[in-house]
């Protein structure tokens, strides 16, 4: 069995059709399956909803998807940063459905691990709630939220064995490891893939059985979207 | 004189204990965490998976796989460890979060808070905020006591879309700080930043608060 | 004549397929391990948090920290990975199992299982059972055909307390193998055990199939 | 802020009552927190409510606890392997609420994270749905579960650093994960202490913030319910 491609367009073949739904990890730039973007801006698919916490930045990310129309729809938490965004969605022919950034996370570890619904407090009282099934639990006001399945997942990790165990690194881990489960079949890019045994077994953050393909993405050049520094002292 | 941005935020660090778990917001929460009192054990949670925030990196040290919810280049500190958003938002919706220092557009009397839409405006989304006030122990508002035009903004009624309902538990402006103990109380005038008269914040004030 | 433990087993591995994920129950099951076809890479995974198990350890390398789910000392592969309990089951409940083998005390003709009490009795609990068949993608029972009194097990109605309701897709028993291809269709007996007639199996039998 | 506390008793000074829901990690005898178990015997704590996947063996682990009749009600989803446990549950004088293992691991985590009610696949059309809210999504049906809150966990980890970062080791992390979350204090005890910096950030099984006190507990004298090996082949 083996699950690793040559690359990113190998990885998809097959995966890929108009209307789908595909679950996308990352925070910002931070962690995000380049590689696969340009893969899937590249087949030409179309009427996408995305399910990402961000909506990637001007031709950055998911903004690559944005700028060539393939996106019908997001499903995401905040996105800001992105003029093209902006003006899609403003004239009407980008649709979005915002949803907090927890619940987001909630809703496709739910969907990964076969629970079709859970009750959150989160966005009781507000916009987030119209619509949406109310109940009490000892005394206190909950919303129904429903976990998200999807046709396809593509995330991004730091380093794989060959049989698809995955850890990720710092921060870029984020969404990488709920969308990962939330997919009918899950691809990933890393900057590494290891020989089996390489891995500490106690240290994997996404187990073989999620990763069903993956490709080796590097060289990568990651983006930063806000550089903070601070300045040594001097002596 | 009102308190000016670092005041506000050194006001709002005066609420942090020994050994919390805090989670700041952007913009002035973000002060916060210069004004930890010395010797005081805080540890800064960051919603994009990591617990035990550094200083900005220096230049040379600046790693792309190392961001805050802002988005920012930051730095780790030996104590430090990360996690998946689903870890992060269990951990913030699950109450282990001691205190959140947030901003805000307004806060009603009854603890209402918006601070994530203006409608009309391009809407950008509500982050994880709808999350932080629906999940931790303590939700601290800081703002300036009226906007840029003059007008109250701890008030009866939100007339924006809520970020949350009946949330909030203490509010620091640049002009005095209400708190209330519970979420069954009305707020109360509890101080006033220097040379600040009571008057004054009625005055500026449209919201029905106690003291 | 009718199969054996092992025979059983072996027709249970006939269902196998490279790359699958599996869950192995207690008993007969187990001995589904032994009999997967050379080459072809099957990777076991324990409910009590494992993927990848490895066969049983060398007396001197006994560790208590590592076990499965029927609290036996294992062993671990190169490509093994461990994660807590919630994790183990989101994976098996999230659907992410390839095919579970469970042995059974009763099947239903509709496919419903009871396995996990009988009435009366000492009840010591479902352990994982009824994740396993409500969450896996494909369900294989291993069981003898007739009880040790002689009763039927592949029955119209079960009468023990269920396991899961109109979940089993395959039943192998020492007689014959039945199958159907999705929930809605009624079993189908495709397979004999060597020297074993459709009409012996229809005599010990009361549940309704087709073939 | 120190969290390190010279023994067990002394760590759960002031967290027991009678009456009260107490979390325990562990798998039969894997990974259970010995020395806290040991400390709850002594203090003479009654009427607990213990929610643990099992109930350990005749004087191990919670049957230590079962022993001494300190226990009213397991919440469990296996209990074989226990003769006192039996007794007391069959002359009616131990309550029993049967929960399947993963909605078990689930409830703890959900409560956990605030969620109050999920639903699931798992015992639909079984005595577990009785009395249970039923909700169809998409055409299949799904029981509530509820999430479980305890006033106090208790788990056992490997290695924990000075600040209460935790890991586990191999199939000992088990029930100590979520069991660790669902407590409104959680007490772990440990194999060893490490300074804050030995542990790598990218592979913390149990955030600090979740570990409120924590005991060394070595040496221990691991217990083995089913020792199983294989001969070496002749050479």
């Amino acid at each position: 069995m083996k699950k690793i491609y040559p690359d990113a367009g190998a990885a998809l073949d097959g995966l890929l059709a108009d209307g789908m739904t595909i679950c996308a990890g990352g925070f910002g730039l931070c962690g995000i399956p380049e590689r696969l973007i340009d893969a899937i801006r590249d087949s030409g698919v179309t009427g996408l909803t995305v399910v990402s916490n961000n909506a990637g930045i001007d031709n950055e990310g998911l903004g690559k998807l944005l700028r060539t129309r393939q996106i019908r729809k997001m499903i995401s938490s905040y996105v800001g940063e992105n003029k093209e965004f902006e003006r899609q969605y403003l004239a009407g022919e980008l649709e979005v459905e915002f949803c907090p950034q927890g619940t987001l996370a909630e809703r496709c570890r739910a969907g990964g691990a076969g629970i079709p619904g859970f009750y959150t407090k989160t966005g009781v009282g507000t916009q987030v709630a119209e619509g949406k099934e109310h109940k009490a639990f000892d005394g206190e006001t909950y919303i129904l939220e429903r976990g998200i399945r999807a046709d396809l997942s593509i995330v991004k990790g730091w380093k794989a064995d060959e049989s698809g165990n995955l850890v990720f690194r710092k921060t870029a881990r984020n969404f990488n490891q709920p969308m990962a489960t939330a997919g009918r079949i899950c691809v990933a890019e890393v900057q590494e893939i290891v020989p089996v045994g390489s891995l500490d077994p106690d240290c994997i953050h996404l187990p073989s059985i999620y990763v069903k393909r993956m490709v080796l993405g590097a060289p990568y050049d990651k983006k930063i979207e806000f550089r903070t520094t601070r300045q040594r002292e001097a002596a | 004189m009102p308190w000016d941005r670092n005041q506000m935020a050194a006001r709002a660090a005066q609420e942090l204990r020994d050994g919390y778990y805090v989670n700041l917001g952007i913009g002035i929460p973000t002060l916060v965490a210069n004004n930890i009192p010395a010797g005081m054990e805080v540890t800064l949670q960051s919603e994009n998976g990591m617990l035990g925030i550094g200083p900005f990196p220096y230049e040379d040290e600046v790693d792309p796989d190392l961001i805050n919810a802002g988005k920012q280049t930051i730095s780790e500190l030996p104590s430090s460890s990360y996690f998946g958003s689903e870890q992060s938002f269990a951990m913030i919706r699950g109450g282990h979060i001691d205190l959140t220092v947030l901003g805000a557009m307004e806060v009603s009397e009854k603890g209402d808070i918006a601070n994530w839409m203006i409608p009309g405006k391009m809407v950008k989304g509500m982050g994880g905020a709808m999350d932080l006030v629906a999940g931790v122990k303590k939700i601290i508002v800081v703002m300036e006591h009226n906007s840029k035009g003059g007008d109250p903004k701890f008030i009866p009624e939100c007339t924006l879309p809520l970020t949350g309902k009946n949330v909030v538990d203490m509010i620091i402006t640049d002009l005095a700080v209400f708190h209330r103990p519970d979420h069954a109380s009305p707020f109360r005038l509890i101080e006033l930043a220097p040379g600040v008269g009571a008057e004054d914040v009625r005055a500026k004030t449209t919201a029905h608060y106690e003291g």
